[in-house]
């Protein structure tokens, strides 16, 4: 059983140079309070591990705007020109994975796993500098697991064990980053009583999360 | 009829009844609305669902159901919510029937560039070179040429999403499909001559017979 | 839309030499109408990939009581003597894999992943004659992708899409195989119409599946 | 008290608050009765669900909710379905706070056998390779010696289940924690001395000053 903390309790817990797996997709599905309440602390030097960067104002683009992150892991950031900005003007180093090679890695951290073996990105830019290995004759990237300090999930309903469910596209990364945070915090839209979400609905199983943001006021 | 209208209208050809389909965000996002809802075709949003749909009625968008562009959609009924994992699963998996992508350049080796002008715009992969690498059919929707410069060239100048072959370029001026003996011009933009096109274009187009004008949806 | 089919018309699809994923943990969650039927029809020289092999006259138990299985992938064999008797007779061949291995190469094998590094079963009988990687500095076993014809599946309810959900301990080994079998047959417990089982409680999507089994006389 | 009962009630002492743990089949599965409900500690059963209770009464069975032998059990509140690939990823990726399985052999090492006696006996390691692999803490539950014969011996003879060191073994007579150093004896069985333990061990027993009596609840 878990307690529920305030954003501003939960922000305290982050220091400067912190690696941060942030979930959502263009900002549907970020734990928007959680990242205001990190700009109200004004921590810095943030890697943030993400799918994109949303847009100026919006969801991770806020971290950005703010000048707090330092390096950032995502797939996109074509929607957000004050990131491609900073990159360019060497304030932010930006490490591009594909879409599909970036969920796996962070799931390959977050399950034990040393890495996968994918065959997206032979014969681009992805590929320099990795290793290779070959399976039945066919070659595939090595690609290897992303760990981060904090997973900072967005969900839906929430019970005080800490289970975890998602509404439509508002999953994306958040189940797979909720495996992989070494602090697990999670922004619910509602918490409920245990024993209301069913087992079946349950998508994050709470043992992986370390804490809970209370409702929004 | 405009020069987007008419390649979305042409690509929503190449999508048969019960197909899984990825639509790109911007022009590629078009080709929804001229697929027939009679196919029974399901749209795969890369952020997280089976099953898109329109977008709704004003009042009627709901924050957890969007598009990879961030855009509220609908869901048709049977639709499937899936976090990120599941969504690269089905694309890298071969699940996936067809993908539709806009491009920057294709070459004759049927090599396709999308993500990236070195030193100018970066937006990053995102999906894309999971997408070329895994779906079934790779299909490319962009204008013949940009600034009045080719985009279908001898060789890509920059950075390649895949060192897979796509299926099918659609342009403005006409559909090309990239084989292992060149670019096949298959068919022309309505009024528009085989001259026209070969001279709009930088790489060699193997051409034979007649080559008939575009059916369009 | 799919229709739904008998199981006699379903096991008329597999032949003899056939490999079958069959879902299912100690029968729980095993498509048991599909086993007799195609004890029925008798189909030979099976490889039957599971995490166990039931009991005798339970599930896959069938399936080797009645002589119709050659090889067997799969983690634990011992609650199941004839299973045990066969192998030591040379009658089946058996290969044993770690749980956690064998979920993951079905699941590599499903999303067009070249395999994944695992610790699990280094320094052990399991490692023999396997490549290995050395990722920052710690040794990881190289597994590989598990394919196969069919993938059998039990589930609780479908609807006509094919949209399957699962009901606790009888999901197991049922999510990953539909990812992974060239035809999946789903055998579900209810069929319900288009549109009742919400987006969010599907488990396996509906373009995964190819063929569902009627429901229960 | 039997010796089963003995080394459960013993081995539930080792289980702290909150704690997420998998007991294996045969007597590792006891020792949840001795385990306080006030503790809110959660029993995952690796064939899928977190939040394993007691077997429910005669009528209430459902042959969808079943622990990794087979047996019937009930959910407590706040329980979650996981899937094999959850379940196995927690354990690989180091979110079990503890396993207890059953064992054939420990050796000075610390190294565990227990899922294989060449040519006798090959159950298969089931999910053990994980669990000892990836469990935070491994706790080896057996009786000291079968057939008149130790079971903690110099080497094991028989094939590791990982190259791991487990962390405390509890038996009948002792409980013994393997360190770097070699094999510790903790604590003696209520009325054994250290010189009939001894003589019953096949390894070298680290002795330093006082054993004391196992407490149990």
């Amino acid at each position: 059983m878990k307690g529920a903390m305030r954003p501003e309790a939960a922000a305290e817990l982050v220091s400067d140079g912190a690696s941060l797996l942030i979930g959502g997709f263009m900002a549907v599905g970020t734990p928007q309070r959680m990242i205001d309440a990190l700009v109200a602390r004004g921590v810095r030097e943030l890697t943030i591990i993400a799918n994109d960067t949303a847009m100026p104002g919006k969801g991770i683009g806020k971290l950005v705007s703010a000048g707090m992150v330092a390096r950032v892991i995502t797939s996109h950031i074509g929607l957000n020109p004050e990131t491609q900005k900073k990159m360019i003007a060497g304030e932010i180093e930006v490490e591009l994975v594909p879409q599909g090679t970036l969920v796996e890695r962070i799931r390959a951290g977050g399950v034990g796993l040393g890495g996968v073996l994918t065959p997206t990105g032979l014969g681009t830019e992805v590929e320099d500098g990795k290793q290779t290995v070959e399976i039945d004759g066919k070659r595939f990237l090595v690609e290897t697991p992303i760990h981060a300090d904090f997973a900072l999930i967005g969900a839906w309903q929430a019970d005080y064990v800490g289970n975890l469910s998602y509404l439509l596209t508002a999953h994306n990364f958040n189940p797979v980053m909720a495996l992989c945070g070494q602090t697990v915090i999670a922004e619910p839209e509602s918490i409920v009583p245990v024993g209301v979400i069913p087992p079946d609905a349950v998508k994050t199983p709470g043992v992986l999360v370390d804490h809970l943001l209370i409702r929004a006021g | 009829m405009d020069a987007k209208e008419l390649i979305a209208r042409r690509v929503a050809r190449e999508i048969k009844s019960g197909m899984l389909v990825n639509l790109g965000i911007g022009l590629p996002s078009m080709v929804a609305n001229f697929v027939p809802a009679t196919l029974g075709v399901f749209f795969q949003a890369e952020n997280g669902v089976i099953g898109l749909g329109a977008r709704p009625p004003e009042g009627m968008e709901d924050p957890h159901l969007t598009d990879a562009g961030g855009g509220f959609v609908s869901a048709v009924p049977g639709a499937a919510s899936i976090d990120s994992a599941m969504s690269f699963g089905l694309i890298r998996g071969g699940h996936l029937d067809m993908t539709v992508l806009g491009g920057l350049q294709v070459d004759e080796l049927g090599h396709l560039a999308n993500w990236k002008v070195p030193g100018k715009m970066v937006p990053g992969m995102g999906g894309a070179m999971d997408l070329v690498t895994g779906a079934a059919r790779v299909v490319v929707a962009m204008q013949h040429s940009a600034r009045g410069q080719s985009k279908i060239v001898n060789r890509c100048t920059l950075p390649l999403t895949a060192q897979r072959r796509v299926n099918l370029v659609v342009t403005d001026l006409a559909v090309i499909e990239p084989t292992e003996d060149g670019l096949v011009l298959r068919e022309r933009a309505p009024g528009v001559s085989v001259d026209e096109i070969s001279a709009a274009t930088e790489a060699a187009l193997l051409i034979s017979g007649d080559v008939p004008e575009m059916q369009l949806h």
